[in-house]
């Protein structure tokens, strides 16, 4: 697949560059491995710091969610690789302003090690606390009975959204972490592939799928998916995505959710909301009412074809979390 | 048999050929299973490898230090779940190498041994998951007993070895009980887990290493 | 391509479904034809309406630019092409409040006619006042000498959010007009195609290009540009796209300029971020000074991929337009 | 020649046809020149029209009414460059048409000019931008000049129709000349402009149905 960029080795760091160069006001690197970068606003004293991160090739995830309202820094691995320790730990430092940090991550083994890593340094040799939450939404990713095991995917915006809203709000690293974990257990995703990505390193496509076929249940990083079959419309898709997350999670008539319905990368918006209305056909057929919508790209898998739909189930304190305004670099809410 | 700095630095080195020889074959596998990325990630952290090597460690004689530092680099390096995991090999290795110019029979089945026990511990994984671990466990389980019967390293090295290429191929099987790739259902037959054989790619490199070393010394 | 989609001849229709199910409190669709959309915040009365539209498949141009600061209303032509002069003039009643309606749009010759057409209608049978402004800052589309011929593409962002911001400070129509055609004297953009997209009704691809291909001056509906040559770096063809920029309008040491890389639907941000790297390393040696960057998909071509840079010339009047906060339902400014 | 309402709704249902057949073709020269959409675009304009004369024209008698009607519908349905460019031409034909419940000879001709000029003042290019004008001034002269000279309506009109050929065919040629299309170059050899084609085709097609008119009430 072509890619404008310069040498593959370097995509990362370049992006990284021009990212701190165009938002100057937002967010800035730290000194040291160059992949730890925290708000350019210097985070409250007292406030509990929020640290995110993941592998690279998300974006806007991770570095757009940096901002007021979100997260004070975020640690940036190789693409599609957890960061090491290093970095988060370089962020934990600069943002802890004496009320502990909460590590946010999706639930891959490579973060779990990392992040666990990091999260034990910075208690033993910098008596920082840590707080931790993983986002784990993924239904496809593994049986319901099963939950820990399951991928975190487009969901884990929820999980910012709540957590950055959380410590926002002045709640200490206990409170900040339980609305987290809160958020995750209220989120369920799942996502349809049509098209694969390609790592700029190999140019060879992150998974193999006919002229007419899709995936259902892929992964965001092309991890397999539950099934392969023939490309279905867009409201044939959503309902199916919709009725397996209805099926994970008791969504009542009457009760709130937000929506997001996520693009992967090369999905034209126009899809998107084409998927949205048949999602807000079901929910409004259920009389499930829809708080707050999200459509776009949020969460990505470089260029790759296809979109998630998650569902986060709201009590009165996730929605003060969902309507908590937010001015990130790639993500802003009035 | 004697193992020294020198041919500590000599034996990294040759992984670094060996992983940009396999970089393909590891993403390929990868793709199958999982994100499509182990060989790049292998490849960066080897990279970054050798140029310690020929840098900051050129003149080192501590075999302990040595793999400390080969440690810490990939892990920096690549992040990713391999990066804490052999990371955390080295590492232990390290350990038993410490204040030691020139590892010994004793020595080398120790790093070993410890290098797989490092990995199970950091990893939490169990022979089954379709992980590196099906490639270590029974390696440093036979190891660990072979040596213990014969006090030789070379040929336990090589019984292990044997084990482990049995380890890394059962993964094949694996694919479609437990996991990532519980989901997979038919369509994951045949495919190998990446990881237990880049750790395979390691030890086998590491034997035939030794028995090169071994060919010259006669 | 691969589409989620239902039937084809729907897309737009479903689009809009959606969209406005998405977000009801920013925006709603006028009855009628249904192209006609307008915000749900009704304009003030003895504001300058704003109209902007086009054809779809841009988003989030058009529709995503309705909202606080920006458009009051859209008109949305069917895939590539103009709307019908109906919407338009829907629009244009229910928006106008005393102080005429400015319509924005991109220099197409089916804009040019059916605006115009509108215009007119709107002019003779309603008695409202219409200015318009049009966007033509694509050098790669014709000469200098022939400027008002070039191709309205990425740019035109610059002038909805001039326009915009000029109408919500109270600017009396001839000054919003003044100030629009300003943002457009002062705006130019050039673009480079990788690969392309294709009409849900054909699944064709809109243009041929080979494997290691990319095409430079492309416009944004597939229309062939300057020159077909291999694929190159990304700082190789920023320089391209800057250079060309730079040789068709004067910005000395000093000035200060608005940066726009825009992604035409498929190319990750990563990519735009290390394209816009090469921008600003360019702006900042000839010491042109960087005074607000937006880097994303702004106006895309369905999923075509390939972006394009666009700089603005700003001066006092410029720079307060372009820091004017903006409440759209797909761009957001604070 | 006597042109009646119903002939009108014939020959509008050919197009209906002709354009289906066409999508593709139009489709693909717009992709060498502009935005890949005109066989799509007339496409949608057409099934619009082919709906209002199935239900809101079934029983309409007025020639104008119907020539009017096809314009509006077609400018609402598509927009587009083509949607002001042809329902310009078909509504001012409509003003030759009206109070008229047949269309004879002289009609017909004027019909047919009108439309062409409409189209003209609408646009504003000229012979030689490469568009439908370069098959729609060559036409309109023609019959112009044709009719004023024999005035038959069929053999002027068939001459026309030969000179809109040749301008149709003539757009070829112009690619590398003027406006949109100067900057391909030498890529821009051997594209035909879409709307000249389209242009064309409404005109051969209007020849065609009449000609077989003629046969049948020989
Ligand atoms: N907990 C674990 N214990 C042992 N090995 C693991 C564990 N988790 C993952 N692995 C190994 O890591 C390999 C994948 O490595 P790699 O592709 O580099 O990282 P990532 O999965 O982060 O993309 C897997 O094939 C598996 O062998
Ligand atoms: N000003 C004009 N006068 C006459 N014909 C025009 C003019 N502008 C465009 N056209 C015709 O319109 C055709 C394109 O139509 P279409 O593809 O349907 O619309 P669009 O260009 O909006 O996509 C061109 O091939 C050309 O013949
Ligand atoms: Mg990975
Ligand atoms: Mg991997
Ligand atoms: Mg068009
Ligand atoms: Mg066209």
């Amino acid at each position: 697949m072509k890619k404008l960029i310069n040498d593959p080795r370097n995509v990362v760091e370049e992006m990284l560059e021009g990212y701190v160069k165009a938002h100057p006001n937002s967010i800035k690197q730290l000194p040291g491995t160059g992949r730890a970068l925290i708000t350019a606003r210097e985070t409250r004293e007292g406030k509990v710091g929020i640290l995110i991160g993941g592998g690279s090739g998300h974006e806007p995830g991770f570095i757009g969610y940096v901002g007021d309202g979100m997260a004070d820094g975020v640690a940036v691995g190789n693409i599609f690789a957890s960061p090491s320790p290093d970095p988060i730990l370089e962020v934990t430092k600069a943002i802890d302003k004496g009320a502990g940090v909460v590590y946010l991550y999706g639930n891959y083994a490579g973060d779990v090690m990392n992040f666990g890593m990091a999260a034990e340094m910075a208690d033993l040799e910098e008596g920082i606390q840590v707080g931790m939450a993983l986002a784990s939404d993924d239904v496809a990713s593994a049986p319901k009975s099963e939950k820990q095991k399951r991928r975190g995917i487009a969901g884990e915006f929820f999980i910012y959204k709540a957590a950055g809203a959380a410590a926002d709000f002045g709640y200490d690293l206990d409170n900040v972490v339980r609305v987290a974990k809160k958020a995750n257990e209220n989120t369920r995703s799942m996502g349809v592939g049509l098209s694969p990505c390609s790592l700029p390193q190999t140019g060879e496509p992150s998974f193999e799928i006919g002229e007419d076929e899709m995936e259902i249940g892929l992964g965001h990083h092309g991890e397999p998916g539950i099934e392969k079959g023939p490309l279905q419309s867009a409201d044939r898709v959503a309902d199916r995505l919709v009725n397996d997350i209805l099926a994970d999670i008791e969504i009542n008539k009457g009760d709130k959710v937000a929506v997001l319905v996520n693009g992967l990368g090369s999905t034209p918006k126009m899809e998107l909301y084409i998927v949205f209305r048949r999602v807000e056909q079901i929910l409004s057929e259920r009389g499930i009412e829809i708080y707050r919508s999200y459509v776009g790209d949020y969460i990505t898998s470089l260029e790759m074809g296809g979109c998630s739909v998650t569902l986060m189930k709201l009590d009165d304190e996730l929605m003060k979390t969902i309507d908590h305004p937010v001015d990130c670099p790639m993500f802003v809410q009035k | 048999m004697e193992f020294t700095a020198k041919d500590w630095k000599d034996f990294f080195k040759e992984i670094v050929s060996l992983i940009e020889e396999e970089k393909d074959y590891l993403c390929q596998l990868d793709r199958k299973l999982g994100d499509g990325d182990h060989g790049v990630t292998m490849s960066i952290g080897w990279q970054a490898i050798n140029e310690k090597i020929d840098n900051e460690l050129a003149n080192e004689e501590d075999p302990a230090k040595i793999s400390i530092t080969v440690g810490k680099t990939f892990l920096s390096a690549v992040g990713s779940s391999v990066g804490p995991l052999y990371a955390t090999g080295f590492m232990r290795g390290a350990k038993v190498l410490k204040n030691k110019s020139v590892a010994g029979d004793q020595d080398l089945a120790e790093y070993w041994i410890a290098f797989g026990k490092g990995i199970k511990e950091r990893g939490q994984a169990e022979v089954g998951d379709k992980t590196m671990m099906d490639t270590l466990e029974p390696f440093f389980k036979e190891l660990e007993r072979k040596f213990a019967e014969t006090n030789d390293f070379l040929s336990s090295f090589k019984a292990a070895v044997l084990e482990a290429k049995k380890g890394m191929e059962f993964t094949k099987e694996l694919m479609s009980k437990k996991g990532r790739s519980s989901r997979l259902g038919d369509r994951s037959i045949g495919a190998q887990d990446p990881g237990a054989t880049s750790a395979y790619l390691i030890l086998a490199a590491f034997l035939s290493f030794v028995e090169k070393r071994m060919a010259k010394a006669i």
